[in-house]
């Protein structure tokens, strides 16, 4: 792999930049892989990334139905955080937020983690005792974050209206490491970095079948044929269940869209990253200048990548009411992903009832954030056939027994 | 230089002369004029600045596909960043500035940019800035978001007003031009319910431009008479500077009129969004021409052919005096002819096609203008405006042949149609290799609710693009010269270097040139969201909608394959940007969400209460006196209620009456407790879980009849819980005989509260209050002062305490003469903050603090309250499973710190060592934390592992700033433990 | 009796439409089998038949409306309603039936004027070109519940729920504002 | 904005006059059920990338509960039916099965 740097950039530009290598080839498959990570998005990606970089697994194929990047990992609002409250998301959300911190040098790709801190506001007692106790657990978590004051907020965030005037803006809590990163190139950054380590990522392959045979996975079948392994991580968000059933098994996982919208570009107004839990909607603002909007899921199950328009309007009175400026300002595009919720909201990182497959999905509203976090632990999980400690609380025996990891509790919003 | 011209112009009226400035410079205009063609009358062609590069740009277009020319229009609070010039209509007194330059739009710093371009090709960010880490936030990325953005955004809070409408409709047209107003009729024949949508103030589209006759007519004449005729239908609406900006699922169709853009501050809505329900929605949204790419087509005065004959056929500008066409079809040659017809010179027609022997061309050629076939542009001269162009060969390198001196160049690559509306619900195109084109494959049209199609095209946006194709598909006559094909062309020369290509510009404002695309294609982004991704063609503020098929074209070249084989980008609405204001409508301020008052808002207001958001209520918090802090409020609101008589409006406490022979069957599996056998006239406090085992609300049930409970629940709950009970009632439970309804606004609700609480009711008299009468959590009916009641005693203070319903038409009332009566026993107001303090001290559990989703019942020390008979109830399954039955779930208990300071609410008990994870052990939290003026110290509730066995020991809670608070583990309740002064 | 006063104390608003709190009125839920011969008869008593699907009927000074397939929602004078509530439990015998006064838990508005489908086309996702006279919709306007019906010329009846009368009359204020004319 | 037309009152309302319930026919597990049973119940789902069985409320309206089957996919309804019942209409799903060929069946 041919290094980037300013230096390669200079010296191309003397030639158009015409010594450019690919990225990542576009293989056909091999007849069998060690590991076969189902779904080239962020999560299946890392997953990859860090079988090869941690566990020296090396033989895998990372198979994706459509282009590499091209479902929730390319479609977020790519805000980045680890301020969770229960133990086992503040751990893994961590552990993702400190691999995105040294990202760009370890892939030699500049995927703009920019951490440029990030707010939750509270707005009213219920969120201002929800978000203290999260500062307190943070703190116990080794997580540094702080309530910060009205007034701190205004500073901020100049462009915020303070009283609200339903919904007053009490204070917020405040994790200063927060921010955005440029989602697709963490995407390709990945794919660049598996291919390097001679992965083959194979889009346009979308896989038909499960093979198992007495309960053990053998292989799938795709599109492109065939292709056998000796373990499957099925990493798909959305499209978790459909691979489930192809398995024989179901998951405790409903799909629904969840919708994210940008404005025109505009000279920059907004340096974090805000969340309003209670009106629901959150901002940023991109270093090209469009404010980068977002609000809630639509709920009916729905595998079209379009939610409805009211979940729009929703979010954006919210917008409005908080950040009046907003209002002469203009919606430039809008698009759609689809969430895999579960049943307690949190992610999945589980063995399965198939032996050596492997699921990582459920991550709903909060995927992107967790991309390195999620991807270093299902490769432990895969390597190892046992998760590790950051994967152990994830597993799908928790709806049997009880044990849920619900982040809804404090602040009314779970990612 | 353009100019206007002294005759001409369909659109404006002279009579009507407007004055507007731009960047502060006085200009005029007409009624009629867009602000792009106002400029170009005014002479001003440079226009503004590239987003990456900062070149000088000028006005490509002359509609909605503008992506060069946006400005910042109006000033201070009505300012509005990024609007397009073609679209904005002028108005007396319109003021634009220029966007992305510094310090002028002449001379721009930023400029630099452009010189060192070469460094800067598509995805340059990610090969760089890597190192150090830390530059990236400090140094890196505030350089590059200096950079960001277009336009301004306003300081101010917007002063306009939006609203919003729903209409419904069988069909619904997007489009006012030939085909749209043909469909459009048809459909009105048919008696459907037709509604007609045109974005800009004029109908006709672009056949008036254009020229040729429909059923005889010119198009002009022929669209009058149909708009009258139009007119005559009572079923049809027409509706002109409304666009059809998107179509989603099922029909629902947003719209977005501009009501008074033109007209800022006569107090109509500015914006109005539309939400249609169309059986069928019509896409009649024509077409938008391709630029070509050659080296230096953006210099300003290189513009789009048919823009160049828009502004002198409708607004009579000449966007230059000697203007030189490069085309690849014989559209372009219309051009020719409005310029010629304009008294201006026509340099040359450069053709790409190796042979132009159409009708056009032969028309042009007869008016004395030289046609060069299979020629291109090698090159454009210019800096800020136009000067030359150097003519080559279309099939060679690009070595000039010639030099044209020319001040503007009309270029012309073909059309794409407008396939947005059909494809914004996933309608599928096709490509037409004749007319290099997609197209809307109707075979594969969006469906609807029942699966009936939910939209389709006509006219240009159908790929028919010229008149009388158009009408052919409407079953109209039209006769218009005819076309000869044209011949795809996506870079020219065919055979140009790549620095001929790096001048090359697909996308203008987003500086994306053919260079870029192939670099893409190279580096293996060869998917083409990949490619537009990494080189960000297509994802500025237009869109793409000139760039898409060039680039399209471009990538598939670069990769060897057909263009159907790449496909497209998705189309995401809106169709053009559309306000926020629009969006979010009326709710602004009062109207941002619905607030619920209760009968006693008034007085609350009156009195100057500290309020809190609970859910759409908002409940006083306390009421300060004078410069009385809240603090301070709250305590004397809890003492006096301790001590005299307090008053609270419980209004908001749900009310759900639940009546039926199998009523109390049905509570005993809503509620953990036994409801059944709740005597008559008895009240019982009862708790909800959800079928997860998780307590979800609480409150008092009252048997007021033999058949009949009525239901309190939390101010929060009521809705919540009464959707729940018929849930279960109309889903699972459908034979058992019960029937609700939620009561919660039919009374308003009062407690009064305290020692002096019996002395006041008695004061107002009417009914017996006495404890014999009405002891503790039993209920009466009568009257207090002669309202109609019913009085509860019930207490959530732990004080001797009635709740009284009254009708909620006379809460203001009673509250009032409570208010009054109590004077002389000191009664005061109190507020929500003393209500939980209170609760606290006496150790009751508040649904929300001590519960989180994530508790059952059990952790609560609630068992008493959950029935050991019930074979059944919501939860109980779920509370047998292994992890809430487990013993070492944290449990509830007091806590008292070793000093008497207050806890901070939401700390956490630590434990020995650090899990698998490195986070420190946990053993408890605080759930509940005050200040209690009655005991004179803090007290708090808290979840704890093994907490009630563990009575007296001491445990740490690390606190702010390194603190570590000890607190003891005691019994929660506080205060009158054996429950004396409720039960007084 | 002390006096009752309704949320709004009968304002209005006159814009391109006339909106107005129209005051007390008396409001009697009835959940029921609607296919009960002993409804039917304690309803004829008072010149009152079960209305069909949606509809809204008149008989002896009232309306009787049909609110869903169990539920009416019967109009009469703020004060009686108490004491016809209860003999209308009384009549029904022991047939399963809840009839409760609710008067004091809704506000009641009246729109009208030449204009007055404009109003609320502002704010309920209803179709008001194809609603027929005396039909009631239960739907919502802007972000609160409301039922409408055609309530006389030029006239539309609206109830939501008090506790939101000031929000509805908010909306229908801004709604009516005059420059907001659609058509 | 999906629109669905309700059986209890005959409206067809859209999306915001409803309130969306997830899965339809779901049999109820209590106690005396196995673990199994009752993660069954509770969690797991068939998420369908097809035809769903739902629960919709007419909340802004009737107030009435009722079921419907529609595509996740092409978001076509093919029926709303009434909530009092374990198992589709026969028509429905005849008129489903002719509609989509190759379709699993609703359980």
């Amino acid at each position: 792999m041919r290094r980037y740097s300013i230096f390669a950039v200079a010296r191309e530009a003397l030639r158009y930049h015409s010594g450019w290598e690919r990225a990542w080839r576009a293989p056909e498959p091999k007849k069998r892989y060690d590991v076969i990570v189902v779904g080239a998005g962020g999560h299946g990606l890392a997953t990859a990334y860090y079988l090869g970089k941690v566990h020296g697994i090396k033989n895998v194929a990372i198979i994706e139905k459509g282009w590499l990047g091209g479902g929730n990992s390319g479609r977020n609002t790519t805000i980045i955080r680890s301020n969770y409250l229960q133990d086992a998301s503040a751990a893994i959300f961590e552990k993702a937020l400190q691999l995105y911190e040294g990202l760009s040098r370890d892939l030699n790709y500049n995927v703009m983690f920019s951490p440029r801190g990030l707010l939750m506001l509270a707005q009213s007692e219920h969120e201002v005792r929800g978000y203290k106790r999260t500062v307190y657990a943070n703190a116990l978590q080794d997580i540094k974050t702080e309530w910060i004051s009205r007034e701190r907020v205004k500073e901020l965030v100049p462009i915020i209206n303070l009283d609200g005037p339903r919904y007053p803006v009490l204070g917020a809590l405040y994790q200063e490491r927060g921010g955005t990163a440029r989602h697709d190139a963490v995407n390709w950054g990945y794919a660049r970095a598996c291919d390097a380590m001679g992965m083959d990522i194979i889009q346009q392959c979308e896989v038909t079948g499960i093979r198992t045979e007495n309960g053990e996975v053998r292989g799938v079948d795709t599109t492109k044929g065939a292709i056998d392994c000796g373990k499957l991580a099925v990493v798909v968000a959305g499209h978790s269940g459909v691979l489930a059933n192809m398995a024989g098994f179901r998951l405790p996982v409903e799909s629904c869209p969840l919708q994210a919208w940008v404005s025109e570009p505009i000279k920059p107004v907004i340096d974090v990253v805000v969340m309003a839990n209670l009106v629901h909607c959150y901002i940023s603002q991109s270093d090209k200048g469009e404010l980068v909007l977002g609000g809630g899921i639509d709920h009916p199950n729905n595998y079209t990548q379009r939610g409805s328009w009211y979940t729009l309007e929703e979010t954006t009175r919210a917008l409005v009411e908080t950040y009046p400026i907003i209002s002469r300002l203009k919606m430039l595009r809008q698009w759609g992903g689809i969430m895999d919720i579960t049943g307690d909201h949190s992610p999945i990182i589980s063995k399965t009832p198939v032996r050596n497959m492997f699921m990582d999905c459920g991550w709903g509203t909060g995927g992107f954030k967790a991309i390195p976090g999620s991807g270093w632990a299902m490769a432990e999980l895969v390597a190892r056939g046992e998760p590790g400690p950051l994967a152990a609380p994830f597993g799908l025996d928790r709806f049997r027994e009880g044990r849920f990891i619900d982040e809804s509790v404090a602040a009314g919003v779970a990612h | 230089m353009s100019t206007r011209l002294s005759k001409g112009g369909r659109l404006i009226d002279r009579s009507k002369p407007l004055s507007f400035r731009f960047n502060g410079a006085p200009m005029r205009g007409f009624a009629g004029d867009s602000l792009a063609a106002a400029l170009l009358a005014n002479g001003q062609v440079l226009l503004g600045r590239s987003f990456k590069y900062h070149r000088p740009r000028g006005l490509i277009a002359s509609g909605a596909e503008e992506p060069n020319a946006l400005v910042n229009l109006g000033r201070n609070a009505r300012v509005e960043p990024d609007q397009r010039v073609t679209t904005t209509e002028l108005f007396d007194g319109l003021e634009a500035a220029s966007q992305n330059h510094w310090p002028s739009l002449d001379f721009d710093i930023g400029a630099i940019n452009n010189t060192f371009g070469k460094l800067f090709p598509a995805g340059f960010y990610y090969k760089t800035f890597m190192f150090p880490q830390i530059a990236w936030k400090y140094l890196f990325e505030p350089v590059i978001r200096r950079a960001a953005g277009l336009g301004t955004a306003a300081k101010e809070a917007d002063p306009d007003r939006y609203e919003q409408a729903y209409a419904y409709c069988d069909v619904l047209v997007a489009g006012g031009g030939v085909a749209g107003l043909a469909a459009a009729l048809a459909e009105a024949k048919a008696g459907k319910r037709v509604i007609v949508m045109e974005q800009t103030p004029f109908w006709g589209g672009r056949a008036p431009v254009d020229g040729g006759t429909i059923e005889g007519l010119a198009p002009a004449e022929w669209i009058d008479r149909t708009l009258d005729l139009l007119a005559t239908y009572p079923n049809v609406q027409l509706m002109t500077r409304t666009m059809v900006a998107g179509l989603h699922n099922h029909g629902y169709a947003i719209c977005y009129e501009r009501v008074a853009d033109h007209t800022p501050g006569d107090g109509r809505p500015r914006h109005r969004l539309w939400r249609v329900r169309a059986g069928v929605t019509v896409a009649a949204t024509g077409a938008i021409e391709r630029p070509l790419a050659f080296a230096g087509n953006d210099v300003p005065g290189v513009m789009l052919a048919s823009a160049v004959r828009d502004y002198i056929v409708n607004w009579a500008v000449s966007p230059g005096d000697r203007v030189v066409i490069v085309t690849n079809n014989d559209d372009a040659y219309r051009t020719a002819l409005a310029v010629l017809d304009a008294g201006l010179t026509v340099e040359a027609v450069v053709d790409a096609r190796e042979r132009a022997g159409g009708d056009l061309p032969q028309l042009v050629r007869a008016r004395g203008v030289r046609v060069m076939e299979g020629r291109g542009i090698a090159g454009v001269m210019g800096h800020k405006a136009v000067t030359h162009v150097q003519v080559c060969s279309q099939a060679g390198e690009g070595g000039v042949t010639e030099t044209l001196e020319c001040d503007c160049v009309a270029m012309s690559g073909g059309w794409s149609p407008v396939v947005h509306i059909f494809s914004h619900v996933g309608g599928k195109l096709l490509w037409d290799e004749a007319g290099a084109m997609f197209r809307p494959d109707a075979t594969r049209a969006p469906t609807g609710p029942d699966g009936s199609v939910l939209a389709r095209a006509v006219g240009a946006a159908n790929g028919h693009l010229t008149l009388d194709a158009i009408a052919a598909e409407a079953g109209l006559s039209a006769e218009v010269e005819p076309e000869a094909p044209l011949a795809p062309v996506w870079v020219m020369p065919a055979g140009a270097g790549q620095a001929l290509r790096f001048k090359a510009f697909l996308d203008y404002q987003n500086d994306v040139k053919v260079s870029d695309v192939e670099l893409a294609a190279r580096e293996g982004y060869t998917s083409v969201e990949h490619t537009k991704r990494y080189t960000t063609l297509g994802m500025a503020s237009d869109q793409g909608k000139l760039s898409n098929i060039n680039g399209l074209a471009i990538l598939s070249d670069s990769l060897g394959q057909p263009i159907p084989t790449t496909g497209t980008t998705t189309f995401r609405p809106p169709y053009t940007p559309i306000s926020f204001g629009a969006m979010a409508g009326e709710a602004r301020g009062d109207l941002f969400q619905p607030m619920r008052r209760t009968a006693m808002q008034d007085w609350h207001e009156a009195k100057g209460y500290h309020w809190e958001p609970v859910g759409f209520w908002r409940r006083p918090y306390c009421y300060p006196r004078g410069a009385e802090s809240h603090r301070d409020a709250v305590n004397r609101e809890i003492t006096n209620a301790r001590t005299n008589v307090g008053l609270l409006d419980a209004s908001t406490l749900g009310k759900i009456l639940v009546k039926g022979p199998d009523a109390g069957k049905f509570l005993d599996m809503m509620y953990t407790n036994m409801m059944s056998t709740l005597p008559v006239g008895k009240c019982r406090y009862g708790l909800m879980c959800n079928e997860n085992g998780f307590l979800s609300d609480d409150g008092v049930v009252v048997r007021l009849s033999d058949d009949s409970w009525l239901c309190h629940t939390t101010s929060g709950g009521a809705d919540r819980i009464h959707a729940h009970m018929e849930d279960w009632l109309q889903c699972e439970w459908w034979d058992w005989k019960v029937y609700t309804a939620n009561l919660t606004e039919q009374y308003a609700q009062i407690a009064v509260v305290g020692p002096k609480a019996r002395k006041l009711l008695e004061k107002l008299g009417g009914m017996d209050v006495s404890k014999e009468a009405l002891p503790f959590m039993t209920w009466a009916e009568g009257t207090l002062a002669g309202f109609p009641v019913r009085v509860y005693r019930i207490s959530f203070s732990g004080e001797l305490s009635y709740e009284i319903a009254v009708p909620a038409n006379m809460g203001a009332a009673l509250w009032e003469a409570l208010n009054t009566a109590g004077e002389e026993f000191g009664a005061m107001p109190y507020g929500t903050e003393a209500l939980h303090v209170m609760r606290a001290e006496k150790g009751f559990i508040m649904i929300g603090d001590e519960t989180d989703g994530t508790v059952i019942p059990q952790d609560l020390g609630l068992n008493w309250a959950i029935s050991k008979k019930k074979a059944d109830y919501l939860g109980k399954r779920a509370q047998e499973r292994s992890f809430m039955v487990s013993p070492d779930r944290w449990r509830l208990v007091g806590l008292e710190t070793l000093d008497g300071s207050v806890l901070p609410d939401g700390v956490y008990a630590v434990a020995e060592g650090n899990n698998a994870n490195g986070q420190r052990n946990t053993q408890g939290r605080v759930t509940s934390s005050y200040y209690s003026p009655t005991l004179k110290k803090g007290i708090a509730m808290g979840l704890v592992l093994h907490g009630p066995e563990r009575m007296g020991e001491i445990l740490d809670f690390p606190a702010d700033k390194g603190a570590v608070i000890k607190a003891r583990i005691v019994d929660p309740c506080f205060y009158d433990k054996e429950g004396e002064k409720a039960d007084a | 009796m002390p006096e009752a006063v309704s949320a709004l104390k009968g304002v209005s608003h006159t814009g391109f439409a006339t909106v107005a709190e129209a005051g007390l009125t008396g409001m009697i839920q009835i959940r029921a089998d609607l296919a009960s011969p002993r409804l039917a008869a304690v309803l004829a008593e008072r010149g009152l038949a079960v209305p069909e699907q949606r509809k809204v009927v008149t008989g002896g000074g009232r309306r009787l409306a049909w609110m869903s397939p169990d539920e009416l929602l019967l109009f009469c004078s703020y004060d009686e309603a108490p004491v016809l509530a209860g003999d209308l439990t009384a009549e029904m015998g022991g047939e399963h039936a809840l009839i409760v006064n609710v008067s004091d838990m809704r506000a009641v508005f009246t729109i009208t004027g030449a204009k007055r489908d404009e109003v609320l086309m502002k704010l309920c996702p209803v179709d008001f070109a194809t609603l027929p006279e005396m039909e009631l919709r239960r739907t919502r306007a802007a972000q609160t519940g409301v039922a409408l019906w055609r309530s006389g010329p030029e006239e539309i009846t609206l109830i939501c729920f008090r506790s939101v009368a000031g929000y509805m009359m908010g909306l229908l204020e801004t709604a009516s504002r005059k420059g907001g004319e659609i058509f | 904005m999906l629109t669905l037309t309700c059986p209890c009152c005959g409206v067809t309302a859209e999306e915001t006059e409803l309130t969306y319930g997830h899965e339809a026919h779901l049999k109820r597990f209590g106690p005396g059920s196995t673990d199994a049973e009752f993660e069954d119940y509770l969690f797991n789902r068939k998420n369908p990338k097809g035809v769903h069985f739902e629960r919709w409320r007419h909340s802004y309206g009737c107030g009435k509960w009722f079921l419907a089957a529609r595509s996740t996919v092409t978001l076509e309804v093919y029926g709303t039916y009434s909530a009092q019942t374990t198992e589709p209409p026969a028509e429905l799903i005849a008129k489903i099965k002719e509609k989509c060929p190759g379709w699993e069946g609703w359980q």
